[in-house]
């Protein structure tokens, strides 16, 4: 990958007024992290690699990230698909980013966000779920509804509700979630038992038909609860069930919220 | 050898949760405006009411709460000088109180308290007082005026501003008709432009124009102001103009708070702590605080 | 739901110990379509089992998913929900948006261990009292069989330690 | 504190045989809020209501739960009875204990136990329950009218008589719509025309109705009592206020070889033109495809022959904003084009003609002023083949259902034919005949019986054309179980009834909804037939659904009628039951507005003193929200709520059943 | 000398646990190493840094405070009473035992939480010297060491090249848990390991003078960019103990519950009408830097941090208290403090 030309392009957003910040990541202690750019002449910090999973469009909802606007983001595919549905669900305007887009080894260049939808549409079209998580899922099928539920209530039990996952979704932009909601009281605060349930439960079905699956809230997770597996089956109902592929149409109407006549009805009696 | 728990878990004096409230009877209530209320507290018994009276002091706060729902912060807003209840005044703003406001006489609810330090009126002996309030927040001075009414011989002049957004929002009427009627104490009432009434025989304007125009003399005056962050912030700088030393004038500060006794870590200003250090400050010391909240 | 009529608003712990047990069952239904159905059930005097609760809601399109958890959490050993046939809804599209919502969840349901046997959805128009005097005894029957959703399931709330 | 009164109905034996409840409202009484708890015998009765009443007075009540019967019974009896002493009618809630219950419960005990728990239900709910007043909208009493055919102009007759203004908007020239095209009319044969242009003059004099012909809806905003309509007046090129319908221009028009719309091809017209003699309003248009004119920029005949100089050739489409309290759709319909019927010659065979075409061949007025020639060569036709459901009934490659009124107008068809061709034959294919109506099935039988009609059960499978240029129709006769093959003249096809192109769009715009073919969507098929689930659109005439003159008729009146009750009064008054939104935690992402079957939820912009931007955030408007809620359970924030059926309500109900 | 095979630490758990201890010791949890209590068959971590830290097992993160049955209008106050089992926290690290200072401070500064006291009081204390440390790891400049025994009732060396370890007893509570170790533990010798070398990074009274006159400094701004305020570090942290009370209530029983809180969070301080005093992530971690290494200080003479990493290793946006002790140390050093 071209590092030294994202790096260049980086400077030059800056140099040139057109990017009031660009986020990418840079290396510390022998790990990635994010980096916020707002000099030329530290654009010279940015690195990029398989491990920087970080999905950095979360950081758009914060107001002294958008006072930058507009503000350029390091992004690989899953982010840029971020972007997107964050535009079809009107949190972004199409000029307040820029996407220094990464991929399959290759530095795409500066692009804007219809650019990006583009590129997306083009290369990167079928982004399937990570096998691993998939076979998971699987596995977790051939369980007994029992099993299940022990698996889940181990796992669940993990949980100290540090909302981890939520802040480092970029989907997640409520200002107030629900679980902060008491009046009324939807889940319990506590973390344990039901309230871990309906907290995990409730925060994946949000994400039905909107995860783009970059598997940034299970790499959050300091407990390490696999959270992709909760995503990615509902990610994988919503593209079967209903052809949901969020995050590659700008003007797509969102899954939860729409319907066609001939939606499955098997289940219903 | 099989280690004895129980004797290694115990601690050396009685345990105490100091999380637990006592419960209170409603014995009174009175609606001050369309959405505040004043409840009038008994104790249930002669012990808890000796042993919150032995502490109370003017400016402190209780948690006073509804099981199922929560505790919620305000001032005590009757006067250690009056021994036989407490009263807390208060607008309904959420769920807590919802609740507490729902309560009917010789219903219980609970009550955790004193907390916080006070207006140390006991320095205060033979001063002139000027109370300066707004809206919902003459509660905390309330209890003040009612403790240096009812030891009036200690005290020098008192004087009372009081102002509210329209007649109706004017809390403690009866009260503030009998201070009115009182020739030892001097009361100012004022509402905002358009908030009178066409019987409204008090002031029309905003509490720091009222007070300029007012002039109180700073001389041997301390100086006491609670109401909205924005009334505060244009008030303050008018007793400074006036000659009120900073060191002589008092506010309160109202930080979120949860626990009440220093531990939940939510109301600190800087490295004070609100319900502890607070909610009483001078200006003077929240001048010296990082981000003084007002 | 307290399970003895003779301490009838007793708290269910004690007394439900006593009782053998019997499915408790919550049923979301729209105003329009299946609450009349249950009406003429009644008014055409049709018996079915009584373990049924019914909420009644404007439409299934304002059921929130959170309403089903809620059931669960609270001890329902299933959940129905039920409105109007497609095409029949009275505000024209809920119950489209309640079936695709539904076909997520109850999947999300399953997987995270609340077992199908548990979740019905139904469609029952005002004309069929009928079907649903047949829905609520074929639900009771099949949850029956089930037997009480497990009180340890992650779902499920538990008593304060 | 909640104070809650608990009243428990016997319904005589009805809830009393298996509900012990005295027992239910003894239980009732402990809990949590409830103040009062009793039981009667018939708490609709007088005396009962007024144990309500007086409790609610007595007893501060802040919440009423009523035990009885279903709340589709005496909900509004118990909430009128709680209004008159001075309850919020919505702080009253009804369990129902008797089809739910009573009725479908044998075993007492088990009953029993049910009714305490679906009154604890109730009593949770009404806890939460808030003061909800009527919704109140001002109505402006204007009446938009979209079509100018039969229905259009009955409902703007109706509503304009009624004393309310009406603006009726029509695409074409002039009003008249299809019924201005028909000979006679079935079953009783009077003149079309002669019924119909009266009405067409009593629209256009009406002080009442504005007419605006020739012109198109383009854009709807607004609702129920406050729509705002943009209407596309299209160039005249004549100006209306000058011309005196002398006729002159297109008297001298050269471009004379236009296929006339009117007279369904048959006939032709010129450039500047009006449809037919008697349109209303009688002043030609310039149609500019065909103006040498206003294509070669040469010519410019008309403006020279016109005495009073009304002819602009610069004439432009001028967009008008009307501002109107209720809609009326009357947009009829089109026949359905039977090329798609290869072995009827897909519409290549000139003597295969629609209904429509031989109603102008009939027609006095009409290109043969009333003779059956062949469109080929002008001959009297000497014997016509009528087929019955050409596309209708045909799911494959017409349209699945019946048109319902071409039985009628086939038998009309061929009695106006043996009129003018006394030994002519006719011969009619039906699959059956459905002649269900006010003399209808008599006078199908008159045709067959006494005008000579030959009717033949069975379909026809081919025509095709012989080398003399005749026809030959050949089918089966399905009664005689043989095929036939008739030589005829001409074919009249009784194409099928489907919706006006642009249906859809046009209900788009309007937020009506539609089948799958553009028929538009009533309310409610039974008992909300002439309403549309958008509040304050009514419908009427064949738009819905494939209707006859007096049915299109009936229905247009219909509409009118509830377009004069909306008017009624100064504002609307509706259910409280409407979505509400927290501004404070909403985040925009509107998947609120893209759920919402009614358009009810809009953005609304925030803004500080100054007029800056601070955020934008959805707004539900009352008047157009219809209360089903889906908005709330899309909504991930929790910041929209139903009034009614607020989360905490049903949240506190479900946690009465724990 | 009381010594032990490094491979045999569970069987001294398991001893202990029959002892009646409950015993806490870093485990295998799938892919992470967590604090947990023993159980035979779990497998000793001692060579990762576990996810969650002591505190778990003396504020746990969510707890019942305050309890009631409801009686229609009315209620009955129970009795709260958590359980405090005698309990060994073996093999934590020693930044974990120093923490329990801090938070014996904050719980008994001024109103003396019993809940928290009666496992404190049940809880014996037996870090395990680090002989390895991590970038993140900076306890020596916090006053704290690998292989300090702040807190200690009794110290495990690794010994004689990690293969043996060496149990030393500092308290009364440490000798008993060395009796009670009975026969899991061997009289003998053995040659204690080095400890980690943790360098010392910054100096926390340089850190703490330049926050003294730099609440407002832009810093604070380009600090907090990555912090997308989650509670991850405060949760991680051994001495944060900010804490929410809510109630939940069924029709008959009302809690109330003490659960984790953190600074990071927006509505940590939101008041209910909407003002924010730290309206922006720059002023919520200005706040968790000022309370640790300034607010603390000045109340308590305490450094609020004990230097374990652990909030760094844990933030899933690469905030790092270490690093921007560094960054200010750094700045500190560009502008000197004002003498005053």
């Amino acid at each position: 990958m071209d590092l030294a030309k994202l790096r260049q392009d980086a400077a030059a957003l800056l140099a040139d007024g057109r990017a009031g910040l660009v986020i990418g990541f840079r290396e510390r202690a022998g790990a990635c992290v994010p980096a916020f750019v707002t000099d030329a002449d530290q654009a010279d910090a940015l690195v990029y690699d398989d491990t920087c999973i970080a999905n950095l469009a979360a950081y758009l909802r914060k107001p002294e990230i958008r006072q930058r606007r507009p503000v350029a983001l390091v992004a690989r595919p899953h982010v840029m698909r971020s972007l997107i549905l964050l535009k079809a669900e009107h949190q972004l305007q199409g000029d307040d980013v820029l996407v220094l887009a990464v991929g399959d080894d290759t530095y795409h260049g500066v692009l804007t966000l219809a650019e990006a939808e583009r590129l997306l549409n083009e290369t990167y079209a079928d982004l399937a779920t990570d096998a691993q998580v998939l076979a998971e899922i699987e596995r977790l099928e051939q369980m007994s509804p029992e099993e299940r539920a022990r698996f889940w209530s181990e796992q669940f039990a993990k949980c100290t509700r540090c909302y981890a996952c939520r802040a480092a979704c970029p989907m997640c932009y409520c200002e107030r979630c629900i679980v902060e909601k008491n009046v009324p009281q939807w889940i319990s605060t506590a973390a344990a038992g039901h309230g871990n349930y309906a907290w995990n439960v409730i925060r994946a079905f949000h994400l039905a038909g909107r995860c783009i699956e970059c598997g940034a809230c299970e790499a959050a997770c300091p407990q390490g609860i696999p959270l992709m597996l909760l995503n990615a089956l509902l990610a994988r109902e919503a593209r079967d069930q209903f052809d949901a592929r969020p995050g590659y149409d700008a003007e797509a109407e969102p899954v939860v919220g729409s319907w066609n006549k001939d939606d499955d009805e098997g289940f219903i009696r | 050898m099989s280690p004895d728990t129980e004797s290694a878990a115990a601690p050396t004096r009685e345990h105490r949760n100091i999380y637990q409230p006592i419960p209170m009877t409603v014995a009174d209530r009175r609606d001050e405006t369309a959405d505040v209320r004043t409840l009038r507290l008994e104790f249930p018994g002669d012990a808890e009411r000796t042993r919150f009276f032995e502490a109370y002091r003017v400016g402190q706060f209780g948690l006073y709460g509804m099981p199922g729902q929560g505790e919620c912060v305000f001032c005590v807003a009757s006067p250690p000088t009056r021994t036989d209840a407490i009263e807390c005044t208060f607008r309904q703003a959420g769920r807590v109180t919802a609740a507490l406001r729902d309560r009917e006489v010789g219903q219980r609810i609970t009550f955790r308290g004193p907390y916080g330090n006070h207006f140390p009126i006991e320095q205060w002996k033979g001063k002139n007082l000027l109370f300066v309030a707004g809206g919902i927040a003459l509660p905390p001075l309330r209890a003040v005026i009612w403790n240096i009414l009812d030891r009036r011989d200690e005290f020098g002049k008192v004087a009372i501003l009081y102002g509210a957004r329209t007649v109706a929002d004017l809390v403690y009427k009866h009260e503030l008709a009998e201070w009115d009627a009182r020739d030892n104490v001097d009361l100012v009432q004022t509402v905002d432009p358009g908030g009178e009434t066409d019987d409204w025989r008090g002031k029309i304007g905003f509490v720091p124009a009222v007070l300029e125009e007012v002039a109180p003399k700073p001389a041997d005056t301390i100086a006491l102001v609670c109401g909205p962050p924005i009334m505060i912030k244009f008030t303050l700088p008018v007793l400074a103009k006036l000659g009120f030393p900073a060191a002589d004038t008092y506010t309160t500060l109202e930080n979120r708070m949860k626990c009440g006794v220093g531990k939940c870590g939510r109301c600190n200003v800087g490295h004070l702590y609100v319900c502890k250090d607070g909610p009483v400050f001078t200006v003077e010391q929240l001048k010296a605080m990082p981000h003084a909240d007002m | 739901m307290t399970q003895t009529s003779t301490k009838p608003d007793a708290a269910t712990g004690a007394d439900a110990a006593a009782q053998p047990w019997s499915p408790r069952i919550v049923a979301f239904v729209c105003n329009w379509c299946t609450y009349a159905g249950a009406d003429l059930a009644g008014t055409s005097r049709l018996q079915y089992a009584p373990n049924v609760r019914i909420i009644k809601l404007p439409c299934t399109g304002r059921i929130d998913p959170l309403f089903i958890l809620k059931a669960f959490e609270q001890g329902a050993d299933a959940v129905l929900v039920s409105g109007c046939h497609p095409g029949d809804c009275h505000y024209t599209a809920g119950n489209y948006h309640a079936r695709r919502r539904w076909g997520l969840f109850r999947r999300l349901m399953e997987f995270t261990g609340i077992d199908a046997k548990r979740l019905f959805f139904s469609w029952v128009s005002a004309a069929e009292g009928q079907k649903f005097a047949d829905l609520i005894n074929a639900v009771t029957d099949e949850v029956r069989q089930a037997g009480p959703f497990d009180p340890t399931n992650p779902a499920r709330k538990r008593p304060w330690t | 504190m909640a104070r809650v009164g608990v009243f428990i109905c016997h319904c005589g034996e009805n809830i009393g045989r298996t509900v012990d409840c005295a027992a239910v409202a003894k239980a009732a009484e402990a809990f949590p809020g409830v103040v009062k708890s009793v039981d009667y015998k018939y708490m609709c009765s007088d005396p009962g209501q007024q144990m309500i009443k007086d409790a609610i007075r007595d007893e501060r009540l802040t919440g009423v739960v009523v035990g009885a019967c279903s709340p589709r019974m005496h909900e509004p009896t118990f909430r009128r009875a709680a209004f008159e002493a001075g309850l919020n009618p919505y702080l009253l809630e009804m369990a129902n204990l008797r089809e739910h219950c009573s009725w479908v419960h044998e075993d007492r005990p088990v009953a029993t136990e049910k009714a305490i728990d679906l009154m604890r239900v109730m009593v949770e709910k009404v806890k939460k329950n808030a003061e909800l007043r009527p919704i109140r909208v001002p109505v402006e009493p204007t009446a938009l009218v979209i079509g100018g055919g039969i229905a259009g102009i009955q409902a703007a007759l109706d509503i304009a008589g009624g004393g309310k203004k009406v603006i009726l908007v029509e695409r074409s020239p002039s009003l008249g719509g299809h019924m201005a095209r028909l000979s006679e009319t079935f079953p009783t044969l009077d003149c079309s025309q002669c019924i119909l242009t009266p009405r067409m003059v009593e629209a256009a004099n009406h002080p009442n109705i504005t007419l605006m012909t020739y012109s198109e809806v383009t854009k709807v905003d607004g609702f129920i009592g406050n729509f705002e309509v943009t209407v596309r007046q299209k160039a005249r090129y004549v100006d209306p206020e000058k011309c005196t319908g002398c006729g002159a221009c297109f008297e001298k028009c050269p471009a004379k070889k236009i296929p006339s719309e009117f007279d369904a091809a048959l006939g032709n017209r010129t450039a500047i033109y009006r449809p037919f003699p008697q349109a209303v309003p009688n002043k030609p248009v310039i149609d500019a495809e065909h103006c040498i004119m206003l294509t070669k920029g040469k010519c410019g005949i008309c403006a020279k022959v016109c005495p009073t100089g009304a002819i602009k050739y610069d004439d432009k489409d001028r967009e008008v904003i009307v501002k109107v309290g209720a809609i009326v759709v009357a947009t009829g319909f089109e026949l359905w084009d039977h090329s798609a019927y290869g072995e009827y010659g897909a519409g290549r065979l000139e003597d295969v003609i629609n209904g429509f075409q031989f109603e102008r061949l009939a027609s006095a007025s009409g290109p043969t002023t009333g003779e059956i020639r062949r469109p080929s060569d002008g001959r009297i036709a000497e014997s016509v083949v009528f087929i019955q459901c050409c596309g209708s009934r045909d799911p494959k490659r017409g349209v699945p259902y019946c048109s319902k009124i071409c039985c009628m107008y086939t038998a009309k068809h061929a009695i106006l034919y043996r009129h003018k061709v006394h030994h002519g034959r006719a011969v009619v294919f039906y699959m059956d005949v459905r002649a269900g109506g006010k003399g209808y099935d008599e006078f199908v039988r008159r045709a067959i019986e006494t005008e000579g009609a030959e009717y033949i059960r069975g379909r026809v499978s081919r025509i095709y054309r012989r080398k003399d240029g005749r026809l030959v129709v050949k089918g089966a006769d399905t009664l005689a179980g043989r095929p036939v093959e008739i030589v005829a003249d001409m074919v009249v096809l009784a194409d099928a009834i489907v919706p006006q192109p642009g249906a859809s769009r046009l209900a788009q715009m309007l937020g009506v909804s539609y089948d799958e073919y553009g028929f538009y969507s009533e309310a409610h098929p039974k008992l909300r037939p002439v309403e549309t689930a958008k509040a304050g659109v009514f419908l009427a005439g064949a738009c819905q659904a494939p209707k006859d003159i007096p049915e299109s008729v009936a229905q247009a009146s219909a509409a009118a009628a509830k377009v004069l009750g909306l008017f009624s009064q100064p504002e609307l008054e509706r259910e409280p039951i409407v979505a509400k939104v927290n501004e404070v935690t909403c985040v925009h992402c509107r998947a609120c507005i893209q759920a919402c079957p009614y358009g009810a939820i809009e953005d609304k912009e925030i803004k500080d003193s100054k007029g800056n931007l601070i955020r934008t955030v959805a707004c539900v408007n009352e008047g157009e929200c219809q209360g089903c809620g889906t908005c709330v359970a899309v909504c991930r924030s929790g910041s929209i709520d139903l009034d009614g059926f607020t989360d905490e309500e049903v949240l506190a109900e479900i946690a009465a059943l724990e | 000398m009381k010594i032990l095979d490094a491979s045999k630490l569970s069987d001294l758990a398991d001893t202990l646990a029959g002892a009646g201890y409950r015993v806490v010791v870093p485990v295998q949890d799938g892919d992470r190493v967590r604090y947990a209590e023993w159980s035979p068959g779990a497998t000793i971590r001692t060579d990762a840094f576990p996810v969650n830290s002591a505190k778990d097992f003396l504020f746990p993160r969510s707890e019942v405070i305050d309890r009631y049955q409801l009686d229609g209008d009315d209620f009955t106050p129970l009795e709260v009473r958590p359980p405090a089992p005698r309990t060994v926290l073996l093999a934590v690290r020693p930044c974990d035992a120093a923490s329990l200072a801090m938070l014996d401070t904050i719980f008994n500064w001024d109103y003396e939480d019993d809940l928290y006291n009666a496992r404190r009081a049940a809880t014996t204390v037996v870090p395990l010297v680090c002989t390895r440390a991590d970038a993140q790891c900076f306890c020596t400049s916090v006053g704290g060491a690998p292989d300090s025994s702040a807190g200690a009732d009794a110290l495990l060396h690794p010994a004689d090249g990690g293969s043996r370890l060496i149990l030393e007893p500092l308290t009364d509570k440490g000798k008993a848990l060395v009796e009670a170790a009975g026969g899991a533990l061997a009289d003998g010798k053995a040659a204690p390991d080095a400890p980690a070398d943790v360098p010392a990074r910054f100096d926390p009274d340089k850190v703490r003078a330049w926050l003294a006159d730099n609440f407002e400094a832009d810093l604070w701004d380009l600090l907090s960019y990555a912090c997308l305020g989650c509670g991850a570090c405060a949760y991680a942290c051994p001495t944060c103990h900010c804490f929410d009370m809510q109630d939940e209530a069924t029709r008959t029983e009302s809690v109330r519950l003490r659960n984790w809180d953190s600074c990071g969070f927006a509505l940590f301080t939101k008041h209910a009408g909407g003002h924010n005093p730290r309206p922006d992530q720059a002023a919520r971690w200005r706040n968790r830097v000022m309370h640790k290494f300034s607010y603390i200080p000045e109340r308590f003479d305490l450094v609020g941090c004990t230097g374990c990493g652990r909030c760094a290793r844990l933030c899933p946006a690469g905030m790092a208290m270490l690093e921007a002790c560094t960054r200010i140390e750094e700045e500190a050093r560009k502008a000197p403090a004002h003498e005053s």
